[in-house]
């Protein structure tokens, strides 16, 4: 069981998995992504109170779901190689910090401009909006503190153990709408008794989620490959891979 | 003859108390800091001093979380600069109780200190006496988590050239809840509303810091030793 | 591997930057056997001595302490151990004397008697109660001296003990370590001239 | 050859501006921390938001004061050091032109950096875009003349034990006014009044300090160096 | 007093705390001369020699270039000299080259060429742009002693210049310290060990 999982977790084994997931998970997320688009901009029908500004729902909603994920993802892959000693799981932190960053800008951004329409204004110190801009800080922080690093092993394992620390974060901006009285909406979608969304509007939503999540595999499978190569740069087998092409 | 945790812990305290009364102005700074940027606010508000005590909670705990953050910059600089840090990392003890008694040692001269001089301030800037039981009580609960998440950071910063920046940008996000909650708590108590709620949070992040942390702060401080 | 050694490198190899400056040293060292480091200045001996006293992890290669890895018995091993660093490693504000008590005394219960003892040994009993921020070079020299002496350890890692000694302090210094060898004591001591009846390991440029 | 005063004023500079960005932390520090003290108070504030706006003047001056005050400790103290402060003593230069040197440089990383990315914060604390000129002219002013003051209180207190704590207290007394004026101007502009007045007092004070200080600053290195 | 006495120091005394650290001490250096301190730990060697710098100003006594006080003739007194001492005073965070480009600068106007010829007589052109803080000991001492030689100073004053030094780097140095006497330099050396051909003041403990 361990040995089959030391394979898995093989540097070269993972550089060669990465590398036929990777146009797998960007087709299925184009297809998906395309779909969401076309139907959410162009079929779905206006909301109606709020008009077509509602539309930013189907980039903000994906990528602010994502943003947490991918934290969450960072901090379960710094674990394992903070505890096991596995150096892919530093690999997939170090692949995952980046994207996830962008996502959580891309939040704050499609966030705000949603914002002016309707709280008019684009920014207020809500407690959904600051655990959010928290995050970006974490994300940023992470990210510093291992480049800070002049040894990249040191570098590796700080940053594993901020993100671990970080993650107490993850469920305080999940339940901030619930636990304070919030200018933002609650939850719409994850209601799934009954989603307070009429069908037309949630089948492109749940699509552009698909369809982010399959993005953020597939780069992160391209991202990680860079890494793999550029860590295990001194190792025979990226000698060879380098020969080969 | 061995030498006991408390033994260890007894010793470091008074290593550290001594170092902190040998250079008074480590002692001094953060509560000379605390009481210039709760001076300096009224100054800068001269025209409207009307509002000076709406915002009082606000300027309390941003000059007390700014204090707290600033020394904890030094916590284990002033020995990694010496070589006495090596010197305690070789000394055969647990690196935890080390870590505990410095951070505990730095609650006592800057968060201690400072809840016991926040009346003074609290009274200058128009805090009613009905007020200070909740203001001290988050302001005790919320210096020692800060030490606590500090240790951490500086655990993780000590040696780096970029250390004070990360230090600010690594601690201050997870000390914001501190602030919102602290504030929260004093404002409602000056309002004369119950500061139950916002307590209760406070004391429990304090009691799962307390308890996580030193962990944390140990492994942080072992990753850069090494 | 000998079974007998108490301390043993095996294919150490530290890299610095893009530099690979410890290149597979093995070594061995018995109780009573106090070992040289030397060779031309940048050459990897205060790596080599920090990676012996576990502050360095080698990037491969194995320190054993009798037989079982160094990073498995970390606060045993260091309990046994006493470093003196390139740097005097005291605190300014403390006094000699304050700088040893709080130091040996995370490794033994020692009295004040014992630590001026030690003082008193080196040389500087006369700057046990002035700051250490105050005391010329060689007095700090010989304040971290006695700290390693006081300390009772059984391992001796030293780095230059020699620097900034004048000729009774480096005399001083050469019958300690042949006390430390004849106690039963170990470790090893960078030195660039000679040392009497020392093993010596010559690292190259 | 000999090195004339350009080539000692320019070499200085290069030298600082270096060693600034081979440090990026000390580079930030200000404007870092400027940002968290700016951001930290709207939390603080989270209830009663509607204060934001009039309370922006006295959040910014404050800010601006103390991150400027915090990086100036570092002005001699890290020469003093490792030893090349006494190499800058003894290079057979006038010590006047290494001092204006190095305090031109500091207020180039914090002062005038600050003043560039003032506008941001200006706009997250509601300050409206008209208030734009008479802030940054103000702060512009300010920072210089802080930068003065702090050379003297650093030069005084290099090397001292009680340093950090010694020079916040020499330095902010004098830099009341700067905070008085600049956050008066700040606010009339903001208001819609004429800034003028408070604009005229601080150039007048900058222009004061920026002949004297230099003089007193070199005196005060002077009697702490020997 | 010596008219051709370059430098020369008349009954100076200092006192550091409250222990009379320099007793008196007069002596007198012409071109060519370069005289040898030492003396057992903390009697006062480096004291003397910061003195003699200007660094510190004796409580009594006086210290005149060419026959007036160095406190009056600062800046042209300093222009002449070079100080290394105890510790390397090299800026951790700029390379070798930097640092001594920034500190030679500001005495003579210099080339890169020329300080890398510096560098590489005191065996640390392979240094030269590797940041101060990660050299070794050793280096950071040949640094220090290359920005002595590239700053073509007449009066040299060296604390302990051997510290840290392999045996090549010792007698690179007792070289420099010769052919500076022959260029008609003048100056001090701390040092424990004895030093050829120069004259000798021993401090008294
Ligand atoms: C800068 C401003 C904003 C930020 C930082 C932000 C942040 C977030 C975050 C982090 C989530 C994911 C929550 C989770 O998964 O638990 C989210 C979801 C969502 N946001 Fe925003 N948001 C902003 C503005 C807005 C605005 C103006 C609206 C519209 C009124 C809005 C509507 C939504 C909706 C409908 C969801 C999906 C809720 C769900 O089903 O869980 N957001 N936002
Ligand atoms: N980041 C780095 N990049 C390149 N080289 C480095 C780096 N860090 C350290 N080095 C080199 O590694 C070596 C470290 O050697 P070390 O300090 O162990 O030398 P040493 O033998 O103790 O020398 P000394 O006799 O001078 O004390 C030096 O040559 C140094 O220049
Ligand atoms: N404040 C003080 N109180 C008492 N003694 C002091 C004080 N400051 C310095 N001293 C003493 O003055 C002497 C300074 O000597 P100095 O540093 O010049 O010695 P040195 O000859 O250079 O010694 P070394 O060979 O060790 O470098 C030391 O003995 C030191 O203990
Ligand atoms: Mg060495
Ligand atoms: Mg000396």
């Amino acid at each position: 069981m361990w040995n089959w999982f030391y394979k898995l977790a093989s540097p070269p084994y993972v550089y060669r998995l990465a590398a036929v997931l990777a146009p797998w998970l960007l087709g299925g997320a184009a297809l998906c992504i395309g779909y969401g688009l076309v139907d959410g901009l162009v079929f779905a029908p206006p909301d109606y109170q709020q008009g077509d500004a509602f539309r930013i729902i189907y980039v903000h909603a994906p990528s602010a779901w994502l943003s947490l994920s991918a934290y969450t993802l960072m901090a379960v892959a710094g674990g394992i190689g903070l505890i096991w000693r596995i150096k892919i799981g530093h690999a997939v932190a170090a692949a995952a910090a980046p994207i996830g960053a962008s996502f959580t800008v891309l939040a704050l951004l499609t966030g705000s401009l949603w914002g002016r329409p309707m709280w008019g204004t684009y920014w207020a110190w809500d407690p959904r909006l600051t655990s959010e801009l928290i995050l970006l800080f974490l994300y940023v922080g992470v990210m510093s503190l291992r480049s800070a690093f002049e040894d990249p092993g040191r570098g590796d394992r700080a940053a594993a153990l901020l993100a671990i620390v970080g993650v107490i974060n993850v469920p305080i901006i999940h339940y901030s709408v619930q636990w304070w009285n919030s200018l933002h909406q609650g939850a719409t979608v994850a209601k799934f008794a009954r989603p307070s969304m009429p069908g037309s509007m949630l089948w492109p939503l749940l699509s552009m989620l698909l369809g982010f999540m399959l993005f953020f595999g597939g780069v992160l499978c391209l991202r990680l490959r860079g890494e793999v190569l550029n860590r295990e740069r001194q190792s025979s087998w990226v000698r060879e891979v380098v020969r080969a092409s | 003859m061995n030498v006991g945790a408390w033994q260890v812990l007894s010793l470091m305290l008074r290593r550290e108390m001594c170092l902190y009364f040998r250079r008074p102005d480590q002692l001094l700074q953060p509560l000379v800091f605390f009481l210039i940027v709760t001076a300096l606010f009224p100054l800068g508000l001269s025209p409207q001093l009307s509002l000076l005590r709406d915002m009082a909670p606000a300027v309390l705990w941003v000059a007390a979380l700014l204090s707290a953050l600033l020394s904890l910059e030094g916590l284990f600089k002033g020995d990694a600069e010496d070589g006495t840090l090596e010197q305690l990392a070789l000394c055969g003890q647990p690196l935890g109780l080390i870590v505990a008694a410095k951070t505990l040692s730095h609650w006592l001269v800057s968060g201690a200190a400072l809840v016991i001089m926040s009346p003074l301030v609290a009274v200058a800037l128009g805090i009613p006496r009905e007020a200070f039981p909740a203001m001290l009580l988050s302001l005790g609960l919320g210096t020692l988590t800060l030490s606590w998440l500090g240790a951490i950071g500086a655990g993780l910063t000590v040696g780096l050239r970029r250390g004070s920046v990360l230090l600010s940008l690594i601690v201050l996000p997870l000390a914001m809840p501190l602030l919102i909650f602290g504030a929260g708590a004093t404002d409602r108590a000056i309002s004369g509303a119950s500061a139950a709620g916002p307590l209760y949070f406070l004391a429990a992040l304090c009691v799962l810091t307390s308890t996580l942390a030193p962990f944390a702060a140990t492994a942080a401080l072992r990753i850069t030793l090494e | 591997m000998n079974s007998g050694a108490a301390l043993s490198l095996d294919q150490v190899h530290v890299w610095r930057g893009d530099r690979h400056v410890l290149r597979g040293v093995s070594l061995q060292l018995r109780a009573g056997e106090l070992l040289q480091i030397s060779g031309p200045n940048g050459t990897g001996k205060t790596t080599l001595l920090r990676v012996m006293c576990g502050l360095l992890r080698p990037e491969q290669g194995r320190v054993s302490w009798c037989g079982e890895a160094i990073t498995e018995i970390r606060e045993q091993y260091q309990a046994l151990l006493a470093y003196a660093s390139h740097e005097p490693a005291l605190k300014g504000d403390l006094t000699a004397l304050e700088n040893l008590r709080f130091s040996v005394g995370l490794k033994r219960r020692v009295s004040a008697g014992d630590l001026t003892a030690a003082l008193a040994c080196t040389g500087v009993e006369a700057c046990a109660d002035l700051p250490a921020r105050v005391l010329s070079a060689g007095q700090r020299r010989r304040v971290a001296m006695a700290r390693v002496l006081a300390m009772r350890a059984r391992v001796w890692l030293l780095d230059e003990p020699f620097t900034n000694l004048d000729a009774a302090g480096a005399e001083l210094i050469t019958r300690l370590l042949r006390e430390h060898v004849e106690r039963g004591g170990l470790g090893a001591v960078v030195a660039h001239h000679a040392l009497d009846g020392l093993r010596r390991l010559e690292l190259q440029a």
